[in-house]
């Protein structure tokens, strides 16, 4: 009796499972670094509030 | 613990946590651990799908616990070393350990995940139904819970140290309760089922078959080593977004994408 | 010091609940809700319902807990009054000990005292009443107690929801599992004094760490 | 009122005290020292810092960095919830509870000054009359008042005041400068938070500006 198919299933959930916890940080990396970068260009072009009269 | 070799752990931390330090260490090493797990893993799966012969009594199916044991000690491994970082980090407000034991709890869940997953595969030639509530899986299952609690406290409180800091203790409750846990699913194994199923012979395994079993456990633990590296990293950079090294590191690392 | 502080709290709460009398019946009616639909789903056939109705009560008086959970200390913290506990000259552990034990007292004790009568409906056996009783009044504290925990833990959010019930069922699992078990070795004709009194060396070891262990929690999470 | 002379000067004194959030400086590090009949009011605008300063006096908070001494001994717990009362934006009443039964159940917990009662107390900010009623009956400003009794009757020294005169009249306003002239005349003293609206109480005062950080 073989229980191959059982056998690949279960490899393919634990390869599957392992790729996810290798992706997952590696997105939050790089969302990380985003977040960054967009705060840099923000702060680069901010406009400073004032204490002149309010215009609209 | 004596205190001076209290007084060396803490000065290590404290050496190693300043977070563009630890960022540097993370970025250099994370690779090589994920490199080596994977290389280890390879060689530990080869022998356990090709090279050891098939069970007289499970067939092929015994080649799952494999993957299978190794998951469940890293499984338990895992939460008690992110009780432990937890601990540091309360005792002695180390940001560093902060961010490792809440970088643990994804990698544990995973393991977890992947341990009733194959006990659930395995059980279905071997029990004839994908879930028992064998004191193990059922343990696992519970333990599951504690993960995904912890993940979601930490997840759940806006100030980063404080939901470090109360998701460490859960996990702190979490490992002194586990033993009572585990026991009393015993307990009520015994009171319902009467007999357990052994997932491991006393003795069944002989020596050419337990070998690829423990490079699968080295190699599950080099690659949580890189797991792990990897998330704290991307957790410290996004607690530090705003300090001008962090500023500083993304623009290279933007430079080095582009080119 | 420490008596006269548990005093005014154990006063305030009593003065709480008598405030809000029409509250004070909210758990043991949901232990109720949860027993009749049990009985309609199970088919209200004595055969069907006696042999799982310890654990249908022990489960109609743990959820009904874990309904009440989020009340044990959110009302105090978004009022402030968790901020006069912690700068109390008494320490906040004892407060903490005072409020859980009056929480246990006002919501868990009800449910409790009504068992007998949400016993009668699911026809549970007469003869296992008293080691169902003594389960429930060694186990109850213990689930108040564990759940001070979560409740400090869960208390900084605005809205803990389902995470309140994540984190308290592992737990929960061992209390449940020896109480509920209690009564089936009981039923099964097996002593039920080992249980017991497991139960009540876990009741002894949460009363003295639990409260500890959730003041600590408090001070993180509330701020 | 405790005597004048009882306490070690300063009454409170804080070097080099920081605190920060998310990674974020909020303030700090700050040094200044408070002796006893004197006040220090605590300026500065929104975000500046001044309740999160108060949180971390009152040790509702944890400081990144620096010492704290109250009546030159470093800080400790009972130490705190001897010398310090703390009236901070939430009050910590019960909305279910009567006005003398919520300043009840807090004598209990903090202690109250001896030959003192809730009913005085009560009748010195101007609520004599109210003792009965439900506190959800009571507006802000009587809310308030309430919060200020119940610090008058508290035996602490170190008052830790955080914007008390927000939601209150002008005769409300004036309440505060005379209970605090009180307290710093009987050997009190007190810290005071306002976003400088308002006028100080005639008492010597010192002055921290907080600025905001980044």
């Amino acid at each position: 009796m073989s229980y191959r198919d059982y056998v690949i299933a279960a490899y393919a959930v634990f390869a599957a499972i392992m790729l996810w916890d290798y992706l997952a940080p590696k997105l939050q990396l790089r969302a990380a670094l985003h977040a960054v970068r967009q705060r840099a260009a923000r702060s680069a072009n901010r406009v400073r509030a004032t204490n002149t009269e309010l215009e609209r | 613990m004596n205190s001076s070799a209290k007084n060396r752990l803490v000065r290590w931390f404290h050496q190693l946590g300043s977070p563009p330090t630890f960022d540097r260490f993370a970025a250099r090493w994370t690779p090589w651990a994920y490199l080596l797990g994977l290389l280890t893993m390879g060689i530990g799966l080869y022998g356990a799908l090709f090279q050891v012969p098939a069970d007289y009594q499970q067939g092929d199916s015994f080649r799952i616990l494999y993957i299978h044991v190794p998951s469940a000690w890293m499984s338990m491994a895992v939460f008690a070393l992110m009780a432990f970082y937890a601990a540091i980090a309360l005792i002695w407000r180390i940001k560093l350990c902060e961010i490792l034991a809440m970088a643990c709890a994804p990698s544990g869940a995973a393991f977890t995940l992947i341990t009733l997953a194959t006990g659930s595969i395995w059980g279905k030639p071997m029990w004839g139904t994908w879930w028992d509530w064998d004191p193990r899986l059922t343990t696992e299952l519970i333990l599951l819970f504690l993960y995904l609690g912890v993940m979601g406290l930490y997840a759940a409180i806006d100030d980063r140290r404080n939901a470090a800091r109360a998701a460490g203790l859960l996990a702190i409750v979490g490992v002194a309760l586990l033993p009572v846990i585990r026991w009393s699913v015993v307990w009520w194994n015994s009171l319902h089922q009467g007999q357990t199923i052994r997932l491991l012979g006393e003795s069944s395994m002989d020596a050419s078959m337990i070998a690829p079993l423990w490079w699968m456990v080295v190699g599950t633990h080099l690659w949580f080593v890189g797991s792990l590296l990897a998330r704290a990293r991307a957790d410290n950079l996004r607690r530090e977004a705003g300090k001008d090294w962090v500023g500083k590191l993304a623009g290279h690392e933007s430079l080095e994408q582009a080119r | 010091m420490m008596w006269q502080a548990a005093r005014a709290l154990v006063g305030r709460d009593l003065q709480l609940v008598w405030a809000r009398r029409g509250d004070a019946f909210q758990p043991a009616l949901f232990a109720l809700l949860t027993v009749v639909l049990f009985a309609l789903a199970l088919g209200g056939d004595a055969e069907s319902l006696a042999p799982v109705a310890s654990a249908v009560l022990w489960l109609a008086v743990l959820l009904a807990g874990l309904l009440s959970l989020d009340s044990l200390f959110r009302g105090d913290a978004e009022d402030g009054s968790l901020e006069q506990w912690m700068l109390a000259p008494v320490p906040l552990w004892w407060l903490v000990l005072v409020r859980t034990l009056m929480h246990w007292a006002t919501t868990a004790l009800p449910v409790i005292l009504a068992a007998p009568l949400l016993g009668e409906l699911l026809h549970l056996p007469r003869a296992q009443l008293p080691v169902l009783m003594a389960s429930l009044l060694l186990g109850t504290p213990i689930l108040s107690l564990l759940g001070a925990v979560v409740a400090a833990l869960t208390v900084g959010m605005r809205r803990a929801g389902v995470l309140v019930a994540l984190l308290a069922l592992p737990l929960y699992v061992p209390v449940l599992v020896f109480g509920a078990g209690a009564v089936a070795a009981s039923a099964q004709g097996l002593d039920a004094v080992g249980a017991l009194l497991l139960l009540g060396a876990g009741l002894v070891l949460s009363l003295a760490l639990a409260p500890l262990v959730a003041a600590a929690a408090l001070r993180i999470a509330h701020n | 009122m405790p005597d004048s002379n009882v306490y070690a000067r300063p009454l409170l004194a804080v070097r080099g005290l920081a605190f920060s959030r998310n990674e974020t400086p909020v303030f700090g590090p700050l040094d200044f020292a408070v002796d006893a009949n004197e006040a220090l009011l605590v300026q500065g605008g929104n975000g500046a810092g001044k309740t999160t300063l108060l949180r971390v006096l009152a040790g509702l908070l944890r400081p990144d960095a620096g010492s704290m001494d109250i009546d030159g001994r470093p800080a400790r717990h009972d130490l705190r919830a001897r010398f310090v009362a703390y009236l901070g934006h939430l009050p910590g009443l019960k909305a279910d509870l009567s006005a003398l039964q919520n300043l009840d159940f807090l004598c209990g917990l903090h202690g109250r000054r001896p030959a003192q009662t809730g009913e005085s107390a009560m009748a010195i900010v101007g609520l004599a009359g109210y003792e009965d009623a439900p506190l959800r009956t009571l507006s802000a400003g009587q809310k308030k008042r309430l919060g200020l009794a119940r610090l008058w009757l508290s035996p602490a020294p170190l008052w830790l005041l955080d914007e008390p005169y927000a939601n209150l009249d002008l005769d409300g306003i004036t309440l505060v400068n005379r209970m605090v002239q009180a307290h710093l005349r009987g050997g009190g003293a007190a810290l005071i938070t306002t976003h400088g609206a308002y006028a100080a109480p005639p008492v010597r005062t010192r002055l921290l500006e907080l600025a905001a950080i980044a």
